[in-house]
């Protein structure tokens, strides 16, 4: 498989096209056999080439397809060729495995909706394009799947064309990303100045050729690397670029999970991490990169503890984690990163098909304050959610342990580590901890605060039955328990060094080769002090598991008289520290003034035509003056000519 | 003898003569008339070149103003039958409709 | 003698104009104009032009000024006042321009030297011969043009007088 | 099947002898008219296909040349000399694509069908010999000849204010053309009064047996470059262009943004840069702001239009602003992607027009604001009309991207400040045309006169189809393209570094080392 893999990219493609074509006249059956065969063929051939890989020697774990040059001109050659190695491998793996189980569970999801077939089309297409992120061989190629995702995301987005909700939140998802695109764009033409081409493999050895140590200041490599950075904003929702995530929740569930959680929105953290070895030579944009996603993770997380609607909690909690991602790739810790983003795919992943199955059992009403008591209605839910919640948390032995605590580790003692750095990781954790406990205290517990009659807002949706809510099909929950399985156990693969081996990091190690580690101070600090920060870590989030506890299921009036006492704060949260507002009132409103009143208005119809017809005007008033003499009298006409002809003579008489 | 220069003479006055009829008779037929004694000015003058310089083409010319002259005449006098039956006048300046 | 004659019937021709311009008939002004034409045709006959002569009486005074009498009588014109009203500001300027005019016509005159004036061929070339050699030979194609010219006139004038309603 | 040095002349007289043939058709039998005005451009296309077979792209010659004598006297000679090379090979496939897709486009023409159709085969005459004349008189014949055509069919059959729009059109383009005349006869002159061969002119000034003053060069780069830029249309010389394109009937409107526009840049690359290039290199840093600016302005203005047709004619003066802002970078990413964009602004907005008719045809209205939710009962069109506006804003894996891309690159290159700026309008690309798809397509639909429109016919998806199947093919398949220009474009780019080269050695000599020149800077910069 390892010479052919690409083929894995055509499965969802021709799928896409097949039901984006033909999907109009085919049975819901039949699509969804199309849609999601399709991506379990490009998952069995990715987990086939998986082990193949794993057969080689780790140095030669490599391998490229080239199949046809894309762009040639001058000395600018980009082809499409796609690159497996141990990074793509992971990353190729999680996008179609996870990608395949939100297939299988949009099937009863999405099922009786009008674009059934629309919906496999657009979610075929977006494996197609998000596999060809994380295969490209070239920054050129990643950047095709780097907007064909968001084009998908667009689509997917805006499914349910008919709200003005979903519409403008398509658009402005793909707006903000385009934003990010035009620094990427740069990014990338900086790169080709530099250093002559846009292919992994032969940019890095350039890169490590040319600059043996970090630059010192702000140089080139600092520019591409920051450009590059904004790319990875726009895609993966940082601080500034982070605004279109919460409102992309317009779109069906599904699509929350699988591009809003799990797959597309990591792709800046996949980008980076790919990219280290410029970014370990740029230590400016490293320490950037790591503030702004802290900063957006600690942002996100204050937000999200004042949210009411499931998914939007959910949502900015995507946010807070991909900022832990940038943080620590921002620490040069390339292969933790990584890590939290296989995790987290899954337990989040998780959370959102719980909360879409939540949803589902709720008749569409997404406020949590109008759900409670679930717990016995849907067990299967509640468990698997219980954990996910258990694995994003942080708390041992789930997943998101791991990666969470690799992350906070290396904050502290790698060589770009530093203490803020941890405290407000330490802070987020807790934060985590403590609004996604009151997410499942406020759905699956407490008082039952919605009556069993119809709960429809959407009238076209209330295809499923009235009466008290009930656990959805096997479609629904087989997912939901594989996730829950994956999400318990998935931290396994990289233990910290104190428990043994991080298998992970070792297997990642080739993909940075050529990434920059010369001061690393890693190794110095003792086990000891290792296990006593996760010991504070795990505590510090029972604490607040603990508190949300006490808030939301022993005494529900506490978090009301919070919110009273702290109006001021809790409406600040509550409203997303009026980011939207802001940016409406700084940006948006006065292009959208000036294009229309000075340059359309203004300088188009005013100056510029105005000039022309100004001109054309001017020469009309002329003539009607001239016109005059034009009387109609031909005796009047005779005596012009006279007159002219006593010029004629009198001027040859005087030139004489 | 009579010398060139005194028929160039007599030819600019009556040719100033006719100009004067066209501008300043309203009557079509007079400015028609008046148009005809500037044609004969001319006629005398290059009649008058002619014999100065003992060339035949002056008189042939000539005779191609006064074959002019007639053709003018017959179409000219239609246009002003025409003209005084449509305004019921032969004034110049009621027929000012060729104008802007 | 030839200078009495010249200035005799120049100043025939002179007056005949003024009173063809000034002559408020239209029948008045037409005649003058025949009076006209005829001494000019006599200063042709003294430039020694002897067939433009005798066309200038035949064609000129004889046919086409028969044609404007039978046109003035045909169509009555009424008498005519000097009037400016319609056009006073181009018409005020008229006589002084003709004025002007003739002064620079006057005053433009070339200066020729009387001596190259050539007066022994005029019998041979004021001779029909002589045109006619040259009319039928030079010039054959504008004369056959302008037997067209002529034709296409007659016509013209024939559907202009014949268009009336 | 045809020598190949007579084929670009068939292609002339496909549709001038077709234009005939439909003269002698009775104007009432609409029906035939339209299906043979198809087939003359479907045979003129199927003829023109054995350019692009066999056209030999290892040499930038001229080829497929057929030089006769057309009007001469004395030394004076006027040749009828057409040719193509790797530049103006995909104009001329591009016209001739387009055509038949056009005619097809008129098909809801009622009014005076056969002048339509004889008006449409003259204009492809007109713009096809723009394309292949090698002989300045010629060009401008054709130049000229264009124009036309083109100023019947917005005068006759376009909107409300189509007068107003032709005139207007009619008087930019003449404005333009006239000083273009006045260079051609300076040129003539300056060649000696030998001849107007293009080849033969380009080749004597860059070898320098036509030697022109400094300031003459410019004052005729300047006459050139005002006719082209009117007509492509640079900022500020743009305002015909969205009142052109908002009267005429659709097919006008596709001609025009499709091929006309082109025929500006393909001008500047003819002629400002291998004629002039001293002066083409002086005043590019004036040339590429007013590009930048058009980029960026064009946008803008799109952004905030009531009306469809009038957006996409506006985001046409974006997009051939990166066309101009490419040839100016004067590398061969830059005019490599310029003239690839020529190509894809050719397909997509063509494609926008075509569809932006369909939709008029049905509501008779393009006001945004008089739709909304039309996806619901239009899917195939709604499918259709985002994979194009896709193309249009230049999203990889089509057209728009590659040509986009390579024209940023290459300013890039040049210039990082300008390519940061032409770049931001990836940005309000996006949000033009999404925010114009938002408000036509999505939603529901609130307007009961869209409730009963009609999806697309067989006709109309046959129209739009292979415009669709372009757009992927070049945007996945662009050294298919691209190769086949290669040499020509290095030609153009060689003759301009020569003069690079020529005046970094002037400022060395003139100031020695003692500071760096900036055109010593740029040049390091590029050879690094």
């Amino acid at each position: 498989m390892l010479e052919t893999f690409w083929i894995l990219l055509l499965f969802p493609l021709v799928g896409a096209a097949i039901n984006g074509i033909f999907g109009k006249r085919f049975s819901p059956g039949l699509i969804a056999t199309i849609g999601c065969g399709s991506v379990f063929i490009s998952f069995a051939i990715a987990l086939l080439t998986f082990f193949e890989l794993l057969g080689l020697a780790p140095a030669d774990r490599a391998v490229t397809n080239h199949l046809f040059t894309w762009i040639e001109s001058g000395n600018f050659v980009a082809n499409a060729s796609f690159l497996f190695d141990p990074l793509s491998g992971v990353m190729i793996l999680v996008v179609t495995g996870v990608g395949f189980l939100i297939h299988l569970y949009s099937v009863e999801y999405m099922r009786g909706e009008t674009g059934y077939y629309r919906f496999f089309a657009y979610l075929n297409l977006f494996i197609f394009m998000m596999s060809t992120l994380v295969l490209a061989d070239n920054y050129l190629l990643m950047f095709v799947g780097w907007e064909g995702v968001g084009l998908c995301s667009y689509l997917l987005i805006g499914y349910y064309f008919e709200t003005r909700v979903a519409g403008d939140a398509a658009k402005k998802a793909f707006i903000v990303n385009r934003i990010g695109d035009f620094g990427f764009l740069l990014g990338m033409f900086l790169i080709f100045q530099t250093f002559g081409t846009l292919e992994y493999h032969s940019l890095f050895s350039t890169v490590a050729e040319r600059f043996p140590a970090p630059e010192i200041g702000f140089g080139v490599l600092s520019g591409i690397t920051l450009l590059l950075f904004l790319g990875a904003t726009g895609k993966s929702a940082q601080i500034p670029l982070y605004v279109w995530l919460p409102d992309a929740m317009a779109g069906p569930t599904p699509v929350s999970a699988l591009i809003h959680a799990a797959t597309m929105v990591t792709a800046g953290v996949y980008m980076i991490a790919r990219s280290a070895t410029l970014y370990s030579r740029a230590p400016e944009s490293m320490l950037i990169v790591a503030v702004i996603g802290i900063v957006t993770a600690l942002v996100a997380a204050l937000i999200a503890i004042a949210q009411r609607d499931i998914k939007k909690v959910l949502a900015y909690s995507t946010v807070s984690q991909l900022g832990y991602m940038f943080l620590a790739v921002g620490v040069g810790a390339w292969a933790s990163g990584i890590f939290h983003l296989y995790t987290h795919a899954f337990f989040k992943a998780l959370l959102f098909l719980g909360s879409g199955s939540v949803i589902l059992a709720m008749h569409h009403e997404q406020d949590m304050l109008k759900m409670g008591g679930l717990k016995k209605y849907l067990p299967i839910t509640w468990a698997t959610m219980g954990v996910a919640t258990l694995a994003i948390a942080g708390i041992p032995p789930f997943a998101g342990f791991f990666s969470k605590d690799e992350i906070l580790w290396n904050s502290l003692v790698s060589g770009h580590g530093h203490l803020l750095l941890w405290v407000a990781g330490v802070l987020v954790a807790a934060l985590t901890a403590f609004y996604m406990a009151r997410l499942m205290y406020l759905t699956f517990y407490g008082k039952e605060r919605f009556s069993h009659e119809s709960h429809g807002h959407h009238d076209d949706h209330d295809h499923h039955h009235s009466g008290p809510p009930k656990e959805p099909s096997l479609f629904v929950t087989l997912p939901l328990m594989i996730l829950g399985v994956l999400s318990a156990i998935a931290g396994l693969v990289g233990l910290p060094a104190w428990l043994g081996d991080n298998r992970f990091e070792h297997f990642l190690e080739p993909v940075f080769h050529y990434a920059y580690t010369g001061d690393g101070h890693q190794g110095e600090h003792s086990h000891s002090l290792e296990i006593g920060l996760t010991v504070v870590i795990v505590t510090l989030a029972l604490i607040s598991i603990f508190l949300a506890y006490r808030f939301f299921v022993k005494n529900p009036a506490i978090p009301e008289r919070i919110a009273e006492r702290f109006a001021g704060i809790h409406k600040l949260l509550w409203n997303k520290f009026y980011v939207d507002e802001v940016y409406d009132a700084l940006i948006v409103w006065p292009i959208e003034r000036i294009s229309r009143f000075v340059l359309w208005k203004g300088i188009d119809v005013g100056i510029i035509d105005g000039a022309v017809n100004g001109v054309a005007s001017l020469m009309q008033g002329w003539s009607n003056r001239v016109k005059r003499l034009q009387s109609g009298y031909a005796r009047a006409y005779a005596s012009w000519i006279l007159f002219g002809a006593v010029l004629i003579f009198l001027y040859y008489y005087l030139a004489n | 003898m009579v010398s060139t220069t005194q028929f160039l003479v007599l030819g600019a006055i009556l040719f100033s003569i006719g100009t004067l009829g066209v501008i300043v008779r309203r009557n079509t037929i007079t400015m028609f008339m008046s148009i005809e004694l500037m044609l004969n000015a001319v006629n005398l003058t290059f009649l008058a070149f002619a014999r100065h310089f003992d060339q035949v083409d002056g008189q042939i010319f000539v005779f191609f103003v006064m074959t002019v002259a007639a053709a003018e005449a017959a179409v000219g006098l239609a246009l002003i039958v025409l003209l005084s039956k449509r305004n019921d006048s032969v004034d110049i300046d009621q027929a000012n409709t060729m104008k802007w | 003698m030839e200078q009495l004659v010249f200035y005799l019937f120049a100043t025939i021709a002179v007056v005949a104009g003024l009173v063809v311009v000034l002559q408020r008939k239209a029948i008045y002004s037409a005649l003058a104009l025949i009076v006209c034409f005829g001494s000019i045709a006599v200063l042709f006959y003294q430039l020694g032009a002897f067939f433009i002569a005798a066309i200038q009486v035949i064609v000129y005074a004889g046919a086409i000024m028969v044609m404007f009498l039978f046109v003035v009588m045909l169509i009555d014109p009424e008498s005519e006042f000097f009037s400016f009203n319609r056009i006073r500001r181009v018409s005020v300027l008229a006589l002084p321009m003709s004025a002007v005019l003739a002064l620079i016509l006057l005053w433009a005159m070339p200066v020729l030297r009387e001596s190259d004036t050539n007066s022994q061929s005029l019998a041979q070339k004021g001779s029909i011969e002589v045109i006619a050699r040259s009319l039928f030979s030079d010039y054959l194609l504008p004369f056959e043009v302008t037997s067209i010219l002529i034709l296409v006139a007659v016509l013209g004038a024939m559907v202009l007088a014949k268009k009336v309603d | 099947m045809l020598a190949s040095e007579n084929i670009l002349t068939t292609l002339l007289l496909i549709p001038g002898l077709g234009s005939l043939i439909l003269a002698f058709i009775p104007g009432k039998n609409h029906g035939l008219i339209r299906n043979l005005a198809l087939v003359i451009t479907l045979v003129t296309f199927i003829c023109s296909v054995p350019l692009v077979l066999d056209f030999d792209a290892s040499t930038a010659d001229m080829q497929f040349v057929k030089n006769i004598e057309w009007i001469e006297a004395g030394g004076f000679s006027i040749r009828y000399n057409v040719g193509i090379d790797g530049i103006s090979l995909f104009l001329i496939v591009l016209t001739t694509f387009l055509m038949p897709l056009s005619v097809l486009g008129s098909w809801s023409i009622q009014k005076n069908v056969k002048a339509y159709m004889i008006l449409m085969l003259l204009l492809e005459v007109g713009m096809l010999g723009v394309f292949m004349s090698l002989d300045l008189v010629l060009f401008y014949f054709f130049w000229e000849a264009q124009l036309i055509p083109m100023y019947f069919l917005i005068g006759i059959w376009g909107g409300a204010r189509r007068i107003y729009a032709a005139v207007k059109f009619f008087l930019y383009t003449a404005f333009g053309s006239l000083l273009m005349l006045a260079a051609l006869i300076a040129l003539y002159f300056f060649n000696g009064g030998n001849s107007f061969d293009i080849v033969q002119l380009t080749e004597r000034l860059a070898n320098g047996a036509v030697v022109l003053a400094p300031m003459a060069e410019i004052l005729l780069f300047l006459a050139f470059f005002l006719a082209f830029s009117i007509k492509v249309p640079l900022f500020p010389f743009h305002t015909w262009l969205p009142d052109a394109h908002v009267e005429a009937p659709t097919a006008g409107s596709v001609i025009l943004a499709g091929v006309l526009l082109k025929m500006g840049t393909y001008g500047l690359l003819r002629f400002c840069l291998p004629m002039f290039p001293t002066a083409a290199v002086k005043l590019a840093p004036v040339i590429c702001v007013l590009a930048i600016i058009g980029i960026i302005y064009g946008a803008l203005v799109a952004m905030v239009q009531p009306d469809v047709k009038k957006l996409v004619a506006y985001s046409s003066v974006s997009h051939l602003g990166f066309v101009v802002l490419g040839i100016f970078a004067f590398n061969m990413q830059a005019i490599g992607g310029a003239t690839y964009q020529m190509l894809n602004h050719g397909i997509s907005t063509g494609a926008l027009f075509l569809l932006v008719g369909i939709i008029y045809d049905r509501r008779h209205t393009r006001q945004i604001a008089d739709f909304g939710g039309i996806a619901h009962r239009m899917p195939i069109f709604a499918t259709m009309f985002l994979i194009i506006a896709l193309s249009s804003i230049g999203m990889p894996g089509l057209n728009g991207f590659v040509g986009e891309f390579l024209v940023l690159q290459g300013t890039f290159l040049m210039s990082r400040t300008y390519a940061v700026f032409a770049a931001s309008a990836v940005i309000l690309a996006a949000i033009y045309m999404l925010w114009m798809y938002q408000r036509v397509f999505m939603g529901r639909i609130e307007n009961e006169k869209n409730m009963t429109l009609q999806d697309m016919t067989p006709r109309e998806i046959i129209m739009i189809l292979p415009l669709i199947l372009m757009a992927i093919w070049m945007g996945v398949a662009s050294p298919s393209f691209l190769n086949k220009m290669d040499v020509s474009i290095q030609k153009v780019v060689d003759r301009i570094e020569d003069v690079r080269t020529d005046e970094v050695y002037r400022v060395e000599q003139e100031q020695g080392d003692a500071l760096s020149p900036v055109g010593l800077m740029t040049t390091s910069e590029l050879t690094k």
